[in-house]
């Protein structure tokens, strides 16, 4: 029957800020829960009919008590919101100095690509005390990743990249699951996250039969699809140099800019003239059901590795939120 | 079920007979009962499926059912009794049945349209059951594209098509009582004279008009583009299927309210009657109707916290969502209050409806963790949520239901229940229902996801002990089933007002005569007003 | 009242005391009813409106290859439907019998032609090759990447008119029970509230018109060269 | 049958007809305006001119004018709850992106 548990372990830095705010609750729960079942109870008791012709006479007016009883639980849910609401937004901001992984969810697998170019299938080893920065597309349909030990959770829709991290703090084994449900083998869509010792995930990292890292797998298929013919390094194609381009606003067509992230580039491949940049011609073909999701996010990597940090270092990911209204020619929302 | 006493008497029963007398019936009395053995049918069905769920989680291999199957049995389940049995449930039966008596009303304003409802929830229950039985469908009951569009290979179109048709039931149904509450009250029943149950039937009216369309609109979405491939919540042509998401909130969380709503109002009369006292703060608990039903549409996001919607929209809705927990607060409150100093009898509908009071202010509590933003990142799509809204739409709607129907037998049937056994299964059911669904909470908050066919063994003992629970549960459902049936023949005869209360469904004689009244009644003073109730029965008696 | 063998007629139901509070209801039903209709598009609106707020170039692109005219047109005749059936409304309000046919049967033709010419502009699209969902689609003017987007576009034209015209084919069937029952001579000044209610049910048709006309036909209009 | 329904108000055939043509002046003007470049107010002018249509509509045609403040509410609900809809369904759609995180 496996080790039977009424509560699930902290391993990440969110974790004891979830528990703590789940403590406040359960206490406020418990509290008017034994009052109103109290006060049921005693009143049930000590009013009980007693004769059958007995009328009670109560006269109840001005509202005092009905102000009371909702000011009070309504100062203590503002309580809840803002205290909810400041570790959603802690949860929701990867810190700068994340490692960067990419997830692909497909019915019914989980698929993970480390920068260095490990690949793993519902198995994702990280380093202890690290920041992980995940990065995640899906193939078909909506799925859900999620690790209740690290009490976090993001759905991940088709078309677009979402984004999660943790920082997870106890080396171990950890249930992975797929919390949105997405077909027949949804219960079989799981996996186990590895935490590591950081010697032991670079032990691990150097093992293995890495082909390449991402971006040289990236900078292959680059090649093989001939992007490499326009997009030249000497800025003499009839599409824009990449060299250096990620992480910065980009001048498009038409006035406007934009910021080169990983959605930008995800939406360039496969809708080339959403954004054109300005001084160029739309004449980039689609990829649309040209290239896998993976293949996508190898592609999106190489041009991050030519980007002002190259290699598979920290990534710098924009710190500042993009600007609002960032295009006005924008067909596109880069950000969806 | 004509006793001697009865039969000298004419009423709504025995005024005509033969099954083309009830298939073509006006009377709302009749149409009430057409409903109730349609959702009970239902409810039964949706039983079978909730019980296969539960025994098939006893072990945590999934080995009972295929996957394929089990993902068929908790849709079905979810569909069936949400949109065929909870949605109508209270209003479809007792709101038509007592609503036009408690405001002194010979009829709904529209009684065809009464009738056509019916006709439209057993028609979409067909398409539904053809669903059902032609293979099934597995996409959930919340229809999330692009699984339900594009991947599915369930008969997704026909329970669609099921829902959307009985969504234009619960529409007519709410118009039609709008309307009837607007233009048809007896002279001298102001807007503070009505029953709560009466105000508690307009608020969910107002959900029903405001509400269901969007959905209709919805399942015509899905429908154009599963199948004349229109794409509009599709990614690959740059649709987004958060969208559809939005648009199936929209409704289907003020759908609760319509859940919910209708069980308070049954609650207010049975806690009034049996405490002999009036609602404590009746115009605030009357207000706290509308505002539910109002803030409850403004709230729809917070289903959407890790969905991909934005985080300035998660903080808005998470804002708003708390407002709800205010007219909410105010009700259980209030209903406890007026226990005080009353003068309280424990039969069965004050059994319910005090167990009603308990289950819905856990339900309402535990909503309190999902909508904190922080906390549902970890609980949302888990058992918690699942433990959470059966808590509201069980233990709340259900229980209220069920008082309802025990506060209101007699006057329906003119036969009494056995009270022994009818405490009994109160019990039972609140304690299989604490035992099946509590767990869930425990076993959300360690992590395990909804809808999973199999599950992690650490995970097995706590599914074990809701899986009893269900089985308590079950013989807790099937007692009350046995004894009303038994009650047609062999119970009491039903006086008019069994339970010394002051509604003016009350007034007349159970059951009722066919247009409700002998003489259309004159209100003089509020509901609830026990001093001149029993004034009149020293005179009369 | 509240008689037991009550003598019901059309103008006054066994439910009702007064033939006002009747006319009343039926009036307050059919606005809720109405409502409901908002909402029902509204689902819709608010699908047009984000997509349109995402691709504001494409769909003005795909907006353009509608034809403006005989949208303008159409919306006009439409509006001459609304103004017979008001004016069938009043008739009944006169209790001139022989007007309201004749009115009706106006309204009915005027509805018809609308139809009519919807069902002419859906064809082309069909001929234009600007069906979402096939194969074949393509729509001139716009990049291959974004042929999804003008795909989008169509599937909310097809969805709105579409079920704006099932409104009026609605609308047309109301018609013509109303036009068998005003030639039997049911309607009188006294009792006319089912041509009043079909007529608030037909100017509503007319009034999401109104708004899809310049959503799906004009906006942005001026973008494309 | 009695005595007509009371208070039924009924307008003069020059009323319909002056609203059917202010309706008609309507359209052509919007169909013609939508060819001008007013920039982002073209919008705003095609969707004024359609709220004028409704409203005329919906007074005259509709009798709104003469109608219950009951029914005037309903319409008035309505519109609001359209615009609950629409608004705080944008305030996703027009805030996604803001953290600067992609899916944020």
């Amino acid at each position: 029957m496996g080790k039977f548990q009424l509560f699930p372990v902290q391993a990440s830095t969110l974790a004891p800020e979830v528990d703590h705010l789940l403590y406040f609750l359960l206490a406020v729960t418990v509290f008017f829960t034994v009052l109103i079942f109290g006060a049921i109870f005693y009143f049930a008791i000590k009013y009980r009919r007693r004769s059958e012709n007995e009328l009670p006479h109560v006269q109840h007016t001005g509202y005092t008590l009905e102000i009371l009883w909702s000011v009070i639980p309504f100062g203590i849910t503002m309580v809840m919101f803002t205290w909810g609401a400041s570790i959603f937004f802690t949860a929701s901001k990867p810190p700068n100095n994340a490692i960067q992984i990419y997830a692909v969810g497909k019915q019914w697998m989980w698929k993970l690509e480390h920068l260095e170019g490990q690949r793993e299938i519902n198995e994702l080893h990280i380093p202890v005390n690290t920041p992980v920065r995940l990065t995640m597309a899906s193939e078909d349909v909506i799925h859900s990743f999620f690790v209740p030990a690290f009490r976090t959770k993001q759905d991940v829709v088709p078309g677009r990249y979402s984004t999660t991290w943790f920082t997870a703090t106890k080396p171990g084994k950890y249930h992975l699951f797929c919390a949105e449900y997405c077909g027949t083998n949804h219960s079989g869509m799981i996996g186990w996250v590895y935490v590591m010792e950081p010697m032991d995930y670079q032990n691990w990292l150097s093992g293995g039969a890495a082909e390449g890292s991402m971006a040289e797998n990236g900078k292959k298929l680059f090649e093989q699809l001939a992007c490499n013919n326009c997009h030249k390094e000497d800025n003499s194609g009839r599409g824009p140099n990449l060299v250096g381009v990620f992480g910065k606003q980009v001048q498009l067509a038409g006035g406007g800019t934009v910021k080169a992230d990983e959605a930008y580039f995800r939406e360039s491949i496969l809708q080339p003239q959403a954004k054109i940049v300005s001084g160029f011609e739309p004449v980039m073909p689609t990829f649309q059901g040209l290239v896998t999701e993976e293949q996508l996010v190898q592609l999106v990597e190489y041009v991050k590795s030519l980007g002002p940090k190259p290699g598979a270092g920290p990534v710098d990911n924009g710190q500042k939120p993009a600007p609002k209204k960032s295009s006005n020619a924008g067909s596109t929302p880069a950000n969806r | 079920m004509i006793t001697a006493a009865a039969q000298e008497r004419e009423h709504y029963l025995n005024a005509s007979y033969g099954l083309k007398s009830w298939l073509l019936t006006k009377d709302h009395k009749r149409i009430g009962l057409l409903y109730l053995a349609t959702i009970t049918l239902f409810f039964f069905i949706g039983g079978a499926f909730a019980t296969l769920i539960r025994v098939e989680l006893l072990t945590p291999q999934g080995d009972l059912v295929s996957s394929e199957t089990y993902n068929k049995l908790f849709t079905m389940h979810g569909v069936m009794m949400i949109f065929f049995f909870l949605i109508p449930s209270i209003p479809a039966v007792l709101g038509n049945f007592f609503l036009p008596m408690m405001i002194g009303a010979r009829d709904l304003a529209f009684p065809k349209l009464n009738l056509l409802s019916w006709y439209l929830l057993v028609v979409g229950g067909l398409f539904s059951l053809y669903a059902m039985l032609a293979g099934g469908v597995d996409t959930g009951w919340t229809f999330y594209t692009p699984y339900s569009t594009t991947y599915s290979n369930g008969y997704v179109v026909a329970t669609a098509l099921g829902i959307f048709i009985a969504g234009f039931s619960s529409i007519l149904t709410g118009l039609n009582f709008i309307v009837t509450i607007h233009r048809m009250r007896a002279p001298g029943m102001t807007w503070f004279r009505m029953p709560l149950f009466v105000w508690a039937h307009y608020a969910t009216s107002l959900i029903q008009v405001l509400g269901t369309p969007v959905l209709a609109v919805t399942i015509v979405l899905l429908f154009l583009e599963r199948v004349l491939h229109l794409g509009i919540f599709d990614p690959a042509r740059g649709g987004d299927p958060v969208l559809f998401q939005h648009l199936f909130w929209f409704y289907s969380h003020p759908a609760v309210y319509i859940m919910v709503l209708p069980s308070m109002g049954v609650v207010s009369e049975i806690i009034s009657t049996f405490s002999r006292k009036a609602i404590f703060g009746y115009r605030i608990v009357a207000f706290s109707s509308v505002a539910i039903a109002v803030l409850g549409f403004l709230v729809w996001g917070h289903h959407l916290f890790v969905s991909g919607q934005s985080l300035y929209a998660g903080m808005v809705f998470s804002f708003l969502s708390y407002f709800v927990a205010i007219p909410s607060a105010i009700k259980v409150f209030n209903w406890t209050a007026t226990l005080y100093k009353g003068s309280i009898s424990f039969q069965t509908p004050m059994l319910y409806a005090l167990g009603f009071i308990g289950l819905f202010t856990i339900g309402g509590l535990t909503g309190l963790f999902v909508a904190a933003l922080g906390i549902d990142i970890h609980v949302t799509d888990t058992y918690f949520v699942v433990a959470h809204f059966h808590y509201i739409m069980v233990g709340g709607a259900l229980m209220g239901y069920l008082g309802g129907m025990h506060f209101w037998w007699p006057k329906m049937t003119g036969r009494m229940y056995p009270e022994g056994w009818a405490k009994l299964s109160a019990l039972v059911i609140f304690l299989g229902f604490n035992l099946t669904f509590f767990p869930q909470f425990i076993l959300g908050y360690l992590g395990m996801p909804r809808r999973y066919h199999a599950y992690p063994e650490e995970f097995q003992v706590l599914n074990v002990l809701s899986t009893a629970g269900a089985s308590v549960l079950a013989v807790g459902y099937m007692i009350p089933m046995i004894y009303f049936i038994w009650s047609l023949r062999y119970g009491k005869v039903a006086p008019a007002n069994p339970w010394g209360a002051t509604g003016l469904e009350w007034k007349t004689s159970s059951p009722p005569p066919v247009h409700n009244f002998e003489e259309t009644p004159v209100v003089t003073h509020g509901a609830y007003d026990y001093a001149s109730l029993m004034a009149e029965e020293v005179e009369v008696g | 009242m509240a008689d037991h063998a009550p003598t019901e007629t059309l103008a006054l139901r066994v439910q009702f005391d007064t033939e006002a509070q009747q006319k009343d209801a039926a009036t307050l039903g059919m606005w809720l009813f109405l409502v409901t209709e908002i909402m029902f598009f509204g689902g819709m609106f608010a699908v047009y409106t984000i997509y349109r707020s995402w691709y504001p170039d494409v769909f003005a692109i795909a907006s353009s290859s509608l034809n403006q005219i005989i949208g303008a047109l159409n919306t006009g005749v439409l509006l001459l439907s609304s103004f017979t059936m008001v004016m069938a409304v009043r008739a009944g309000q006169l209790g001139q019998r022989k007007a309201i046919v004749i009115f009706l049967i106006l309204t009915l033709l005027f509805g018809g032609i609308f139809l009519g010419v919807k069902a002419y502009e859906w064809n082309q699209k069909f001929e234009e090759h600007h069906i979402p969902g096939q194969a074949a689609f393509h729509l001139d003017g716009v990049l291959p990447g974004d042929q999804g987007h003008a795909q989008l576009f169509f599937s909310i034209y097809f969805a709105m008119t579409g079920l704006h015209a099932l409104h009026m084919v609605i609308g047309v069937g109301i018609l013509l029970i109303l036009i068998v029952q005003a030639r039997k001579g049911r309607f009188s000044a006294s009792y006319y509230t089912p041509v009043d209610v079909a007529g608030l049910y037909w100017h509503f048709v007319d009034i999401i018109w109104i708004f899809l006309f310049p959503l799906l036909y004009l906006i942005d209009r001026h973008l494309v060269k | 049958m009695s005595h007509p329904p009371e208070k039924t108000q009924i307008d003069s055939v020059g009323t319909y007809v002056k609203i059917l043509l202010a309706l008609l002046v309507a359209t052509a003007v919007t169909t013609a305006v939508s060819r001008v470049d007013l920039g982002a107010f073209s919008t705003v002018v095609a969707l004024g001119i359609a709220c004028v249509k409704m409203l005329l509509v919906a007074l005259f045609f509709m009798h709104l004018r003469h109608s219950t403040k009951l029914t005037r509410l309903v319409v008035l609900g309505g519109l609001l709850w359209l615009a609950i809809l629409l608004l705080l369904t944008l305030t996703d759609f027009a805030t996604r992106g803001i953290l600067g995180v992609p899916g944020k």
